[in-house]
């Protein structure tokens, strides 16, 4: 199969989820501009209740009620407006162009048939003529992960253990060939060394098969190791967005540092290491107002309580805070919005 | 560190304002769907009916010796009986002894289904399986078939009794449930803490599994009323139970076997009457039911 | 894979065994336990009988002459004897002879009534259980909306209302106010039974109410477990993960249906089983000739043989259920199937 | 203080009517702990780590082997003489959303064990309140804000927080913490990490600390010992810092190297050794527990199994149990060194 | 269905009915001796003749298979001779061979007239075939006024079908049975005894009948009966077939008639607004007649404070019997004119003027009072105490099942609380519990039926006889104390009696087994009066045959008060009544 090894560009603007709640509706992402380079490997970290999963959701306009994108748009090159689609258009963008790996792959798979049965569900779905290829294909993925593919599609999901049922779980989102795939929690609840090994298949199909990723994690450490960039979210905003190594290295943003201090490591010096103070916002207790880190911030200005700070490139990144970065440099190598 | 020495008062006054926020959460989940006001109220009114309902007449109903199966009117909304005695004052003063056994069925399967459960899965081991064992037997029985060979053994002679044999009969799918319940909950870490704690068994039943069963297991004791309502009154119904003057299965009895209630429209008051008592029953439990979990359910009580 | 089959298939025979094993206690204990309540009645039934027979106008002669053959059917020794004569003749699957209907062996007399209940039985849970399934996927689906939550409260108060309230007012509909269906008997004897139009019409016919009103007593049940396994199911993560992978419409509504139903066949195989029992009240109201009525006919009658084989089919009905449901469960759900602690 | 010699614990489960199968949940673990230290134990999911914690914690028994409190074997003694001893050890749950009953106030929880306390300790009633208060204050919490609430009206920190005031309501010499902070935000984590160890040095509680991520045991204070759990044996075991930068071992080699680099700010470590993944656990009990695993196995592994034991080679504080032990440097290194 | 049943009657006439002594069983056998037994009386079901329901006289019969029959004037021996065109349904004639067989047979059974106890009164003692349609049973030593009446109802069964039950040397067993009085005889007696299962399991494969009709089917629902060709009077029989319908309670046959489907129902009672509805129904008549049959009151007499006449006396005065009969069988009973333990019909034909001198117990509130007063009962706040002070309070007992007597015993219990005598009404589960419990002297006050006719033995031993202590052992009477072989009421042994002197009433009862007519008026009108006087138990209501009829498909039904109406409507029609409506 011949594939065509330009990867499509991801460009969410001005997006907007709400979700209905008794004290009316309340934006659990508000106001989110991101953009995915074609062919790059996006990580999103953030505490929970960041908005992370409505956000992945989104992507495939898939805010589940009581929840529903009110403003913004995703434009996915070759697609246009995910969030114009509806009906049957929308159901074949969803598995054929855009995949998606659930946060908890464990399970995301009907327990009563076998991989295989599921596969052929979803081959009838998306109209593919030739089944056995479909299936081949699986079997060869499903290989190209360290699995027995022809066991594998004969099982059950209970039948597998975690590290396997995601791995079924990434075969489904890429076997149709998306290009733009969505991981949400690819490793939660999985042991370090199945966790390694996910990650590295994550890595090296997503170069092999020209994709654009997003994997959504709360575990600093897990992207750290795939992601080419990083965004970081808090509060339903993106507050840092910029090149891995440089977000990690060198974060411009309080929240960013924070969360990189908090992080137990293996080396390095015990007494830097600090946790947040505060508790993590939800929906309820965001501040209505100003920067929405402002209360768990140890540099807050009086500027942060009245109003919200845009999201500004700087340092290589974006960034949104209003304390002024250390290097202004404008963005060079790639686009961060 | 401070530390603040805090007057008894303080627990005291927190309990309360624990008790006012309960019925408060209550009163919010109520008005959340007007049905369940309706449910209330219904269940309020059979409450009232059952207390001071036999209050309202006479010990010995009036009988009016010329209106034998008198059609509804004005002075008997739905009709006389056989007798000429009012059906509607018959339905209110029956309704106590009906709602008695409900109540001292649903106390006994409940307290007895509760127990052996908690019991089975709190202990595991020898003697849940022989809990479980007795509880299959008591499934595997076939309840109405036994009663009706009960009953020709036993004399039903007050509702007490009446409700301990129905309890007797009926605690096994409670006992099966609330093991299953306790089971799982015995795996929640906060029941392993208590453990763990050197907590008395007392507490840890009491405080801990209990009022987390409890929208369960409130849910099965309405359900159980009317269960037990029917029961009683099907028997009734059915004839095998000793007489009672008023009595809403002796009315059912009377108006389909003597009356002709299924045959000539004449009766047909005298039936119905009890039947529409036992759909609202029914309709005020299964609306009340419903507020259960959101009632018992602190998170759900609050929004 | 053979062997993992094999191995299977042992696993499920020591299950079907010990199933087994312990119903056939089960019934042996409830076998003891009706023997022992049925032999403790009070009530002579030859003078019933004739004091009955005295009621409906007949001689105190002729009501002694046919009365007076019944005592020989009465049950003679001491208890002991009784019930080890009992257990004795079970295991040959006998049941003794029936003394209200002297000279037949209860076996008969059961097997005839058993086919009368079986038949409304069966249709009535099996209508109810398409009905209520459906209505309770519906009911799910539309749980916020005013259609699902009527549909709900229905399904709420019929499981709540007692069946012969059910029976007593559709009998007074349909056969008192407007009488277009027979209001009791199984079928009319004008008609030769066999295949024939007329005696299937007839069966038909009389099977209507009985069955339409098991049929609501059993609905609101259906309807409400339905919907809380078609809500519960909805909240599972591989309906939205379907969902997401873009299956169709009809795909994903069968997954769901699917799972959700699963744990109900089970409920249904003990429901059926349950419903032998149940059926004392409706075969009472509609004169319907089955099990229940002739374990109430075996009961005023005192006719112990009838009276305990009765209640020990039933009951057999009941723990067979049981097993069925059990091994269904296995059977149907890979999940127990495999037997492992997945 | 508390000892544990040669633990064992099989689990037999039930598979039908004859059928049993046994799972080796611990094989002969002995370790020690002292008054105020640490003892961390890691391995992957299903080494027996739960188990142990239970066992220490008296909430299970052991098959053979002995626990030692204070100077008391534990085996000799009733369970209802044993209950005042493994008072003294008190657990702290993974899960703090199921480790608080969601149907009490968390004053209701914190009163029921004080009021015991009370009673034993002869102390008069309005102790109870104070000192439910002092411990809140104790864990880092406001007890004004706390204690009329129910549990899920707290975030998950404060939970975990509540949860270690309630376990020492019993003034209790060790606290077994069971994955206890691996459900709580990164961000948050270190607070209670630091808790635990501020109790050790402030109250000189002993800290049994159980984790599948081996950052987080270097958090809980100098002086602590780390025990490498496979498969239910105790495969290495030294002083925390020593094992985790000079591993001999190789599965605590390989489970240090599946612990994700945080690229930017650190880099890969030498000697990184690809870890395998888990395979079917059911498969062989001879040999070495890992030898199916190892990348180094050889014919001796399959065939004997090293016990645990001093190595010559290495300092006296560390053990391991390996054929071929060598000290691997692979964990990550400062991203500037 | 009756839509159904008339399509089907459209090319058939077809006779719906229902049987009143039975429900219909469809595993029952075709057996007339199986009290189950899928066989009709008067349809398929043949005796030597029918009773005619008089009041008095249980000796006239209906000419059945018998055409006619002959007493020795002493009444020990009767001839009977056979109808001469009798056949079975199979065409064979009926011989006296088959009634020698059915005689033969019914010793197996036991009864009165068959009885294997030489010394029971009217047993037969030797039946002996005269000629093909002849046969002559003589009566034992001890006879008895009823054997004729007995004889008389003997079902006939054809031998070709049921001789084979009978072993070889029957009937010389038969003979050591009857007169060995050692061990031999009680080896017979076993062995005679010993083929009752046999007799009563039997079933044959298809029905044969010497009546109007032959069973076609039957299922649990109804039995259908056609007619048989063979049948000795088969040009006086209208319908083709005759339905015969199963009913579990009374309700059933209610709708049944409402929708007019039935053209004959025997006696049913009805409650006042159903009746409205029948007699609504088109073609639809009521028939009434007498039926010896009365309910009463009856009193433990061995319980305190019934032992006391007085009380019983009392408690007759506060029954308004006229209330109760209206609540509870309305057009089933009329009021008891008083309680003479007869029914009104026979005990005006019995007592003649003797029955209007008996105290009538009307409604009497004042004399009820002075009766309690004498019985040392007291009043206090309006309520009525026993003599210590001590609560009183009435307990009436019925069985749950039997609908009027629960209305009645209600009524009677209102009506008692209205003049100061609590009551209330106790049931017992199912009838037999009722009636073993009552046996066993548990109830104060509970219903029992009395009154049953026409033989006046059967009438009073109902009052004086097992139930109150009096037993019949081998042709010898016994009186038992109260609480045991079955005596609940607990009545005295003898009474004074006005004229008469001390009386032993069980002692008389016996003797109207056998006594001459003239002497039995004498006895009966003694009983009358200790029971309008003693008051064992409180006449309620007689029961009124109440039948229905549809005319609207067939004509000829008896008139009211027929002696025919306690026959099954396949006597109507053997007897040439029944008609088709000509259209
Ligand atoms: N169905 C819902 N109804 C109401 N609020 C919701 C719902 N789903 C999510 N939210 C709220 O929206 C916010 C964002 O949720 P989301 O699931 O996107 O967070 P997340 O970053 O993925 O968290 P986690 O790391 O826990 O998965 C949270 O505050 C959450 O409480
Ligand atoms: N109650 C039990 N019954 C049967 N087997 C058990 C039981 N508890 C634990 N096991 C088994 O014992 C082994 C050790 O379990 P344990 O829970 O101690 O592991 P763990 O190291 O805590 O794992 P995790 O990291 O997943 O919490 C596992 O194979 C598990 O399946
Ligand atoms: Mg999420
Ligand atoms: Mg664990
Ligand atoms: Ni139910």
């Amino acid at each position: 199969m011949e594939r065509h090894l330009t990867a499509p560009g991801v460009r969410i603007r001005g997006l907007t989820v709400v979700y209905n709640t008794p004290s009316g509706e309340l934006p659990a992402v508000s106001g989110v501009d991101l953009t995915l380079a074609p062919g790059t490997i996006t990580g999103v970290v953030g505490e929970s209740g960041s908005g992370k999963s409505t956000l992945a959701l989104s992507m495939l306009n898939a805010v589940q009620p009581p929840g529903r994108i009110s403003a913004g748009s995703v434009e996915i090159d070759g697609l246009g407006d995910v969030v114009r689609l509806r009906g049957e258009e929308l159901r074949r963008t969803r598995g054929r162009k855009v995949g998606y790996v659930f946060q908890a792959a464990q399970n995301s798979l009907n327990p009563l048939k076998t991989i295989g049965a599921q596969l052929l569900d979803l081959g009838r779905s998306h109209d593919v003529g030739d089944l056995r290829a479909l299936v081949r294909d699986a079997r060869e993925l499903l290989g190209r992960m360290g699995m027995d593919g022809a066991r594998v599609l004969d099982s059950r999901q209970h039948e597998l253990s975690g590290g396997m049922r995601q791995r079924v779980g990434i075969m489904f989102a890429l076997v149709l060939d998306a290009r733009v795939v969505v991981l949400d929690e690819p490793t939660t609840a999985l042991d370090m060394i199945t966790q390694a090994t996910i990650l590295r298949i994550i890595r090296e199909v997503h170069d092999e098969r020209a994709l654009t990723t997003l994997v959504i994690t709360h575990d600093v450490g897990a992207v750290a190791e795939v992601a080419d960039d990083l965004a970081v979210m808090y509060g339903g905003r993106v507050v840092e967005h910029g090149p891995v190594a440089e977000v990690l290295g060198a974060p411009e943003h309080p929240y960013t540092r924070g969360l990189i201090r908090a992080i137990p490591r293996l080396s390095g010096d015990l007494g830097l290491a600090r946790a947040l103070p505060g508790r993590p916002p939800t929906l309820g207790t965001l501040p209505a107002a100003g920067c929405v880190f402002r209360e768990r911030c140890e540099s807050s200005l009086d500027l942060c309580r009245t109003a919200e700070p845009v999201p500004a490139a700087r340092a290589g990144r974006t960034v949104a805070c209003h304390l002024p970065g250390p290097h202004a440099v404008p963005v060079k190598r790639k686009e961060y919005a | 560190m401070t530390v603040t020495a805090l007057p008894g008062a303080a627990g005291r006054s927190r309990r309360a304002t624990l008790r006012r926020n309960f019925w408060r959460g209550v009163w919010r989940v109520l008005r959340r769907k007007p049905s369940r006001m309706a449910g209330v109220a219904i269940c309020a009114l059979f409450a009232v009916m059952g207390v001071a309902g036999p209050l309202l007449y006479p010990a010995h109903l009036p009988r009016d010796d010329d209106a034998l199966y008198a059609p509804p009117s004005l002075s008997h909304p739905f009709g006389t009986d056989f007798e000429g005695t009012d059906v509607l004052a018959l339905v209110v003063t029956g309704s106590r002894y009906v709602l008695l056994t409900g109540l001292a069925t649903a106390v006994i399967t409940v307290a007895l289904g509760t127990a052996v459960g908690l019991f089975a899965g709190f202990r595991r081991g020898w003697q849940d399986t022989l809990l479980m064992r007795l509880t299959d037997l008591n499934l595997a029985i076939p309840g109405l078939p036994l009663l009706l060979v009960l009953s020709t053994v036993w004399k039903f002679e007050s509702p007490l009794e009446m409700g301990l044999v129905l309890g007797l009969l009926g605690w096994g799918g409670i006992a099966r449930a609330v093991r299953s319940q306790t089971l799982s909950l015995r795996e929640r870490g906060f029941i392993e803490a208590a453990r763990g704690l050197g907590l008395p068994t007392t507490h840890i039943i009491g405080r801990e599994l209990l009022p987390s069963m409890a929208p369960y297991i409130a849910m099965n004791m309405l359900i159980a009323v009317t269960g037990a309502v029917y029961a009683q009154v099907g028997l009734f119904f059915l004839g095998v139970l000793p007489f009672e003057a008023n009595n809403w299965g002796v009315m059912l009895n009377l108006a389909v076997f003597s009356g002709g209630a299924l045959t000539t429209p004449a009766a047909l008051p005298y039936l119905l009457a009890p039947l529409l008592a036992i759909l609202l029953l029914t309709l005020g439990i299964v609306l009340v039911v419903d507020a259960m979990d959101e009632i018992f359910n602190p998170r759900l009580r609050e929004e | 894979m053979t062997r993992a089959t094999a191995n299977r298939a042992g696993a499920l025979a020591r299950r079907v065994a010990g199933h087994v094993a312990r119903g056939l206690v089960m019934i042996w204990l409830v076998a003891t336990i009706s023997f022992v309540i049925i032999r403790e009645i009070p009530g002579d039934p030859v003078l019933a009988m004739y004091e009955s027979m005295l009621q409906k106008g007949m001689s105190p002669d002729q009501a002694e002459r046919a009365t007076a053959v019944l005592y020989g059917f009465l049950p003679k020794g001491s208890l002991w004897e009784q019930y080890t004569g009992y257990m004795g003749s079970l295991l040959h699957f006998d049941l003794g002879r029936s003394l209200s209907t002297p000279g037949v062996e209860v076996t008969s007399l059961i097997g005839s009534a058993a086919s009368w209940t079986v038949l409304p039985v069966l249709a009535g849970t099996l209508l109810s259980f398409l009905l209520g399934v459906t209505m309770g996927v519906y009911a799910a689906v539309r749980r916020s909306g005013r259609l699902g939550d009527l549909l709900a409260l229905s399904g709420s108060l019929l499981h709540g209302v007692p069946v012969y309230v059910i029976g007593l007012l559709l009998t007074a509909i349909f056969a008192t106010l407007w009488p277009i269906l027979p209001s009791g008997g199984p079928v009319d004897v004008e008609f030769t039974p066999g295949l024939n139009a007329g005696y299937l019409g007839s069966l038909v016919r009389h099977a209507v109410l009985p069955v339409v009103t098991y049929t609501l007593a059993s609905y609101g049940g259906w309807i409400l477990a339905m919907k809380s396994n078609v809500v519960t199911v909805l909240g599972d993560d591989f309906i939205l993960a379907a969902e997401l992978r873009g299956l169709r419409r009809g795909i994903v509504f069968r997954y769901l249906a699917r799972n959700a139903i699963l744990p109900l066949f089970t409920i249904l195989a003990l429901s059926i089983g349950m419903l032998f029992g149940g059926s004392i009240f409706i075969e009472e109201i509609f004169n319907y000739p089955g099990l229940g009525l002739l374990l109430v006919n075996s009961i005023s009658s005192r006719d112990y043989a009838l009276m305990g084989g009765t209640f020990l089919v039933i009951t057999i009905g009941i723990v067979v259920a049981n097993i069925v449901a059990d091994l269904l469960y296995s059977v149907i759900d890979p999940r127990v199937r495999s037997g492992g602690t997945a | 203080m508390i000892t544990g010699t040669a633990i064992t614990k099989t689990f037999r489960q039930r598979g039908g009517v004859l059928g049993h199968r046994e799972v080796p949940a611990l094989r002969g673990v002995d370790f020690a702990i002292e008054r105020g230290g640490a003892v961390c134990f890691i391995g992957e999911s299903g080494c027996g780590k739960t188990t142990l914690g239970r066992i220490i914690a008296g909430l299970e028994t052991c098959d053979s082997g002995e626990i030692v409190i204070d100077g008391t074997p534990m085996s000799g003694l009733s369970p209802r003489r044993r209950r005042p001893y493994f008072r003294r050890v008190q657990m702290i749950h993974q899960d703090p959303y199921s480790a608080l009953n969601p149907t009490r106030t968390i004053h209701q929880t914190l009163r029921a064990p004080l009021a015991l306390r009370a009673r034993q300790t002869g102390r008069p009633k309005p102790w109870i309140d104070a000192r439910a208060e002092e411990l809140l204050a104790l864990v880092g919490i406001d007890p004004g804000y706390v204690l009329p609430r129910y549990p899920h009206q707290l975030s998950g920190g404060m939970r975990q927080r509540v949860v270690i005031a309630r376990a020492l309501t019993m003034d209790p010499e060790a606290l077994v913490a069971d994955e206890a902070v691996s459900m709580i935000d990164v961000s948050l984590r270190l607070g209670i990490l630091a808790l635990l160890r501020r109790l050790r040095e402030q109250l000189g509680v002993g800290v049994l600390f159980i984790t599948h991520d081996i950052a987080t045991a270097r958090y809980i204070g100098d002086e602590s010992e780390l025990y490498v759990l496979y498969r239910g044996q105790v495969v290495e075991h030294g002083p925390t810092e020593t094992v985790i930068n000079e591993p001999v071992h190789p599965y605590t080699q390989s489970l240090l190297s599946a612990t994700p680099v945080l690229h930017g700010l650190e880099r890969p470590g030498p000697d990184r050794i690809v870890p395998t993944e888990a395979l079917d656990e059911r498969h062989g009990d001879a040999g070495c527990l890992f030898a199916r695993r190892c990348p180094l196995a050889t014919e001796r592994c399959e065939r004997d199994r090293p016990v645990l034991g001093h190595d010559p080679a290495y300092p006296t504080t560390q053990r391991h149990a390996c054929f071929h032990p060598r000290r691997r440097q692979v964990i990550p290194l400062a991203a500037g060194a | 269905g009756g839509a159904a049943a008339t399509d089907a009657g459209a090319e058939v006439d077809v006779y719906t009915t229902i049987d009143g002594t039975k429900q219909i069983n469809a595993s029952a056998p075709i057996n007339p001796f199986n009290p189950v037994g899928s066989v009709f009386t008067g349809y398929n079901g043949m005796a030597l003749a029918w009773a005619r329901n008089h009041p008095t006289d249980p000796n006239r019969f209906y000419p059945a298979l018998a055409r006619s029959w002959t007493q020795s004037p002493d009444g020990a021996q009767v001839d009977i001779h056979l109808q001469p065109e009798a056949r079975w349904s199979d065409g064979k004639p009926v011989t006296s061979e088959d009634v020698r067989v059915s005689i033969g047979l019914a010793y197996t059974q036991g009864g009165t007239a068959y009885a294997l106890d030489p010394k029971a009164a009217g047993a037969a003692a030797d039946v002996r075939v005269l000629d093909a349609k002849t046969i002559r049973v003589t009566q034992g030593a001890n006879r008895s006024a009823a054997f004729l009446a007995n004889l008389l109802s003997t079902v006939v069964v054809p031998a070709h079908v049921y001789g084979a039950l009978l072993p070889r040397g029957f009937w010389d067993t038969l003979k050591v049975a009857q007169h060995d009085r050692g061990p031999a005889g009680e080896r017979a007696k076993a062995v005679i005894t010993g083929l009752a299962d046999k007799v009563i399991a039997f079933s044959p494969e298809q029905d044969v009948s010497a009546g109007p009709f032959v069973l076609e089917r039957v299922n649990p629902g109804a039995a259908l009966l056609r007619r048989n060709p063979y049948f000795y009077n088969s040009r006086a029989i209208g319908p083709d077939k005759v339905k015969v319908l199963n009913y579990t309670g009374n309700e059933q046959i209610w709708n049944y008639l409402i929708s007019g489907q039935l053209d004959n129902a025997p006696f049913t009672s009805v409650p006042a607004a159903v009746m409205e509805r029948i007699r609504g129904a088109r073609g639809s008549q009521v028939i009434t007649g007498y039926s010896p049959v009365a309910t009463s009151l009856a009193f433990n007499q061995s319980h305190k404070p019934y032992d006391n006449v007085h009380v019983r006396r009392a408690l007759a005065y506060l029954i308004d019997r006229e209330q109760v009969t209206r609540i509870a069988a309305p057009e089933g009973g009329t009021p008891a004119a008083t309680t003479s333990g007869i029914h009104a019909k026979a005990a005006r034909a019995w007592l003649g003027d003797g029955f209007a001198e008996l105290e009538p117990y009307r409604l009497d509130p004042a004399k009820a009072a002075a009766e309690l007063r004498a019985a040392g009962m007291k009043l206090r706040d309006g309520r009525w105490t026993m003599p210590d002070g001590s609560p009183w309070k009435v307990e009436i007992h019925v069985p749950a099942s039997f609908s009027d007597w629960v209305s009645a015993a209600k009524s009677i219990s209102s009506g008692l609380g209205d003049h100061g005598i609590d009551a209330t009404v106790l049931t017992a589960a199912d009838y037999s519990l009722y009636l073993s419990e009552l046996a066993k002297g548990e109830y104060d006050l509970g219903f029992w039926l009395i009154g049953l006719g026409p033989s006046p033995y059967n009438i009073f031993q109902r009052l004086f006889g097992q139930a109150n202590g009096w037993q019949m052992f081998g042709g010898r009477l016994t009186h038992v104390p109260p609480g045991t072989g079955g005596n609940w009421m607990g009545g005295p042994r003898t009474v004074e009696v006005a004229g008469e002197g001390l009386v032993d009433p069980g002692e008389l009862t016996s003797r109207l087994n056998y006594v001459s007519p003239g002497e039995q008026r004498r006895i009966v009108g003694v009983l009358a009066r200790i029971a309008n006087e003693q008051l064992p138990a409180v006449q309620l209501w007689d029961y009124v045959n109440t039948q229905f009829v549809n005319t609207s498909r067939y004509t000829g039904f008896p008139p009211d008060d027929s002696e025919m109406l306690r026959l099954s409507s396949g006597v109507w029609m053997q007897l040439g009544m029944i008609r088709k409506r000509q259209p």
